[in-house]
């Protein structure tokens, strides 16, 4: 029916309809042998993001592969040697999602990391510049102090693992509860969007998250508007005990953006460089003010749901499913093509080999002396830096200063 | 004559008046600020608080929100973060507990988790209360959740006045405040008064309504008239009470309170929230902390039975507060 | 990735991934003129349903269609005669969606309908049986007595309006939350799956309340089990004094559905029969077993939200908006159809006229004797009826006996 | 030797294996009960409370549900209202507020609504409290909530037989239950105990832990173990406290609490929950309204502070009840 508008409809400008955002790409099930529908996209997006990096852009991405991975097996050889208090929720085998979304992004965008994605809280705006101190990410000190629970953290040691945050350097300060942070990324979009900016948001949860409440109010909420927020979803194909079809009844959870009405892209969460252009073709169009995409980045848990839960996962999800979904890590597939694309040397390749390693048995050698020797300043600061004064439990229960 | 000439008498305001007032004030004194909530807009809202001013500060700045109150206290929260204050409202108070999580484990302890380097300067407002055959979700007085729940600033007030000052500190805090608007008093047009533009209330700040010097009635939104009716018949009979109005439970003006009680020896809290747990027992409990040798009588208390609120007149009136039972308790607590 | 399951896994059949339900009907803009893909939809039912009628059949539906009309009419009357306390929220140029959805529904299927749904309560199992006492739904004394607020209503005046309902004859009691019911009738419907039951469950909502998260998490969870909910949304535009594309970012809501892997039917809800089609087909799927479906019925609120917002709906929508909406009133439409079909004739047709006229503008004589008798026999029985005594307000917070 | 012949003695039992041993006797009691939650099946539950059932009982009475508080809750009202009893449980305790809509406006208050047509029988459980580091959102005793919202019953048992008990109690109600597990003691060695399998403990009954004539000192949950150790240290002073541990707070056992409050004429409430609008005050108020005249102190509380639960050690044990503030304040009741 044709719509007709009052005075006051017209005056506001909201209630004129919009049409439609028609989606474009059709998902795909394996993004492992891209289909027809996925050249399509790629073809959709006029050159691949990706072409537009520099050989030293390729080196910098792999740099921060090894970082993040350095960065999770050092951190669960502390916890196995029991110098660590609280869960450790391993991002093994899920590095190239957080590396491959972060990349392309401007130090102004914001992001909301979860459990699974400590690394993001200094993968943010580290790109060739890890030791600027202007970058708007966290240091690796803040976010070593934030692990070993010191007065240095963030937040002061008030909340655990990711539950922390930035609003100066557009980090979104996470609760627990799952999915609670893409409304407020909707506010900060919305708020972009008021002032004529055209930075985005990035938020991430994994694939289980999607079945809580408050991701639909979001997410529709940030179609209507065409707000910039991007939600990446990482199906790693577990949500802690339970499998991906109990808490999502489609093939792939990249049809929940159907209901949207917006772009739901699969990208191959194993392979840093599709990230990066699924990631930028969605960043891309929300900067344009075309509105919010989801992208499924697929991969696969590499150890329990938490530290706490490695030995009981090795019982509730059968080995050959384990060994197939850990069958493609991030660095051997990145380094790969690397290799062939003739950017990397077989003889650099071969030099610093953490992949398909469990944590345990890598070793220092393993990895670029930077990346050790970046993350030890971080650890050595940590276990230096002091406690929080118990005084300090009774303060800013409310802001301090009456903000008028 | 000649007075018809001088300048016109400030006119007097309702209570809703006085909260769009309020509101309007500092949407035009703060360009960042925003308002969001359902139907707030096109509409005006459903009782009309936020009449025309969608009309006067754009869509943008005045959100017609869909029907999604996690998200709409979410949106609030990113916003805030972005440095902007903004009034939430919520169609019925009722409804809040469909944004419960948002606003409990979300706004509350921004500042907290941050080590206050972050703040939520957002106001969730709507309108509560029963007495008017809401039924069991449109009645509701559901103050003590929040009270209870660390990091929320919590506010009720009873007179157009104090809607009007105690809305403008809200808006201008950098916590997230639960501002309890009493429905039933929207319209009344006995409380009307006149309110100066720069009418500033602090919260915080009790009211002495009464001063007295037999017994102390504490109370906050609409029991508070019934409590002023009450002091009437008690004084007929020859007790003189002193009625304070809280006007904000968190935080909360322990002096006022305990420099009365300490003077009368004598204690009533009337309010309409359910009983168990109701902010009524938290006054009392502070109350025997602080004053107990001062106490002549038992604290007690005038509440609504621990029930939901009852749609049909004659069931509502049974567990709400009322006139009588207030009259009753406070001879009680006089008279001990 | 082929997946692999753990003995444990295997053991308990849930764990097998179930093939995700193909969408197999493409959904239509305009119901009233039915497009290609509408078609396709109906010729994929092997036959209609609406073939299997009979024409005693179809002048029922007439009656029911009278009935609610006349119900809700008399209501508008009484309330501006302020013989009403309460908010009346008219069905109003609505009656088709319920009347065609409830008509082939079997005694002991489940509904849970909202504040529009008023006349539902009685409607259902009224088929044919407007007077047994055996039937599965409330009756018309029951219905009146909670528009009055009498202690003979089925909860005995404790909330108001659409706010009851009756365990015993499959109604769920509803809150005033939106969406809130979903989820509960996703675990009726699990009790049927358990039981071995084919019974299915109708919930109604509006397109605003598509918005809510629980309407998410419920249709997620019911698609997940294949549960036998049928999702039913009227589609009447506005919810409140919001339009529906500030609440649903896609054309359709029924594309809500997409989200989900599950059918996502339009029905003109204007036209009885294409309601009943489309709720039937949804039906039979469900009683196979094959899950959850969503039905828009695209509709147009006549009214305001609630009588108490009829003024005010007169300036938010526009004049030519609200005319357009209720051009096609569904008594009108579905009496054409049955002249056409030589199902009634013209004579019959022109003695009983409602249609299109505005509610206070109406007579008894516009309505069928026994459609008036029917209600007034309900009115009178209120009206007499006692009030609950104010003792009572007291009783049942907590279930009476100790049910061990 | 001849002893080790006769029948072996009921092995003793921790506190979380009494809870599973408690819903497994139900489940096989009555076989049209069901549990649903996040992980409880496969995994068998984040603390390992269901560990066995779902292999035990199969995937449809025992069912892994999607990571919504809100459908889980609304899901079991539909099965009770089908006959079927349910246990709910809840990851953490902290995640019911994205349930919260759910349980205090639909569940709690469908007897209400129906005039007792219809109930549900649902039990909604969970780990809560704090002293293991878990931060702000796996920490909460947020069962203040509940017992403000009627239609609700709250229970938090603090040893493995009332967990035991309690349990079956609960699953056998025919209204929504809240109840609340000490995550902390789940596999504390020195509370283990003998619990034969019939053993039922009514909700409503409070259990007096020591007796005493100098002091009543009423707690439950964790903290109550601060309390018996706090009672030696005070019998060393020569003060006799009388402990209670309340086990459930809907529906509270208030004869219990009034005739130890009339024999020892003082009284210290103990708990962990935040302290404005905590359960404390509530029995704080009822002791004033019901036993003024015999109080000879004022009825202290010793609570968490109003803030979050902060993570690290240092931050986490400033805030909540601790032996040593429990001893202090019973001190200063007991020497008033
Ligand atoms: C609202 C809410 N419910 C439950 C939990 C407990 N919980 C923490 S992580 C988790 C599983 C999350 O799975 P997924 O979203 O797939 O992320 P992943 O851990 O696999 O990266 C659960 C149930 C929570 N944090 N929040
Ligand atoms: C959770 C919740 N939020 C807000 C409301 C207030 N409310 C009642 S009806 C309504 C509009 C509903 O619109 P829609 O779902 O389209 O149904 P319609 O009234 O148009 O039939 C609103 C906002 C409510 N009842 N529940
Ligand atoms: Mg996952
Ligand atoms: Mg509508």
């Amino acid at each position: 029916m044709e719509r007709v508008y009052s005075d006051r409809q017209r005056r506001s400008g909201v209630y004129e309809r919009q049409e439609p955002f028609r989606l474009k790409i059709k998902t795909v099930s394996t993004p492992s042998e891209p289909t027809e529908d996925h050249r399509q996209q790629e073809v959709a997006a006029a050159t691949r993001p990706r072409d537009a990096l520099t050989p030293e852009d390729h080196l910098e991405l792999l740099r921060q592969l090894y970082l993040a991975r350095y960065f999770d097996v050092r951190l669960i050889k502390e916890k196995r040697r029991g110098r660590l208090r609280g869960t450790l929720y391993s991002s093994h085998n899920q590095e190239a999602i957080l590396v491959g979304t972060l990349f392309g992004l401007k130090p102004d965008d914001w992001i909301s990391p979860i459990h699974r994605d400590m690394p993001a809280f200094f993968l943010k705006d580290i790109r060739g510049r890890w030791d600027n101190p202007e970058r708007k990410g966290m240091t690796i000190e803040e976010v070593c102090s934030q692990v070993w629970g010191k007065a240095t953290a963030p937040g002061r040691a008030r909340d655990n693992w990711s539950h922390i945050g930035d609003v100066k350097r557009g980090i979104i300060p996470s609760t627990s509860m799952l999915a609670g942070t893409i409304p407020v990324a909707c506010g900060v979009a919305y708020d972009f969007k008021m002032k004529g900016l055209d930075n985005v948001v990035l938020t991430y949860n994994g694939e289980g998250s999607t079945a809580q409440g408050v991701f639909h109010e979001a997410v529709n909420l940030a179609a209507i508007h065409k707000l910039a927020v991007i939600v990446i979803i990482e199906n790693n194909q577990w949500a802690y005990g339970t499998p991906v079809h109990l808490e999502v009844p489609t093939k792939d959870v990249a049809d929940r953006a159907k209901g949207y009405g917006i772009p739901g892209l699969i990208a191959d969460g194993q392979d840093v460089l599709d990230v990066y252009d699924k990631t930028m073709w969605a960043v891309d169009r929300a900067r344009k003010g075309l509105g919010p995409s989801l992208i499924e980045c697929k991969t696969f848990r590499a150890y329990g749901h938490g530290d706490h839960d490695d030995d009981r996962a090795a019982r509730y999800r059968p080995a050959d499913e384990v060994a197939d979904g850990r069958s493609r890590d991030p660095i051997a597939v990145f380094k790969r093509y690397l290799v062939e694309s003739k950017l990397l040397s077989e003889e650099d390749a071969a030099r610093y080999s953490p992949e398909g390693k469990d944590a345990p048995s890598t070793t220092d050698q393993d990895f670029p002396p930077e990346v050790v020797n970046y993350l030890k300043r971080g650890v050595e600061f940590a276990i230096k830096a002091p406690l929080p004064e118990p005084d300090e439990a009774f303060r800013w229960v409310f802001a301090e200063g009456d903000g008028s | 004559m000649s007075v018809a000439l001088s300048a016109p008498p400030i006119e007097k305001k309702n209570y809703l008046t006085a909260l769009k007032d309020a509101i309007r004030f500092e949407m035009l004194r703060n360009p960042e600020m925003v308002c969001i909530g359902e139907d707030i807009g096109l509409l005006g809202g459903a009782f009309g608080v936020t009449e025309g001013l969608q009309e006067e500060f754009g869509p943008d700045r005045v959100i017609d929100a869909p029907i999604s109150e996690a998200a709409i206290v979410g949106a609030a929260i990113g916003m805030a973060l972005r440095g902007r204050p903004v009034m939430v409202e919520m169609q019925f108070i009722d409804f809040i507990s469909c944004g419960f999580d948002q606003i409990v484990n979300n706004a509350a302890t921004m500042a907290y988790r941050t080590a206050g380097k972050a703040s939520v300067p957002i106001v969730i407002r709507g309108p509560s209360g029963g007495y008017g055959g809401g039924g069991p979700y449109h009645s509701q007085q559901n103050e003590a959740w929040f009270a209870h729940s660390p990091g929320l600033k919590v506010v009720c007030p009873s007179t157009p006045r104090d809607a009007y000052g105690l809305m403008i500190s809200s808006l201008r805090d950098p916590n997230p405040v639960i501002f309890y608007e009493v429905k039933d008093l929207y319209r009344k047009r006995e409380i009307e008064e006149e309110i100066p533009d720069d009418t500033i209330i602090p919260l915080g700040s009790a009211s002495v309504v009464r001063p007295g010097s037999d017994i102390t009635i504490i109370s906050y939104g609409n029991p508070m008239h019934m409590c002023i009716k009450v002091a009437g018949m008690l004084a007929d009979d020859g007790i003189e009470a002193e009625l304070i109005d809280l006007r904000s439970l968190v935080p909360l003006d322990e002096d006022t309170i305990y420099r009365s009680v300490k003077k009368t020896g004598r204690v009533l809290v009337v309010n309409e929230a359910s009983r168990t747990c109701g902010f009524a027992a938290e006054v009392i409990a502070r109350v025997n902390e602080n004053c107990f040798q001062y106490l002549d009588a038992p604290p007690l208390r005038v509440t609504r039975a621990d029930t939901p609120v009852p749609w049909v007149q004659p069931l509502e009136l049974a567990v709400l507060p009322s006139v009588e039972k207030v009259y009753e308790a406070a001879l009680k607590v006089a008279r001990f």
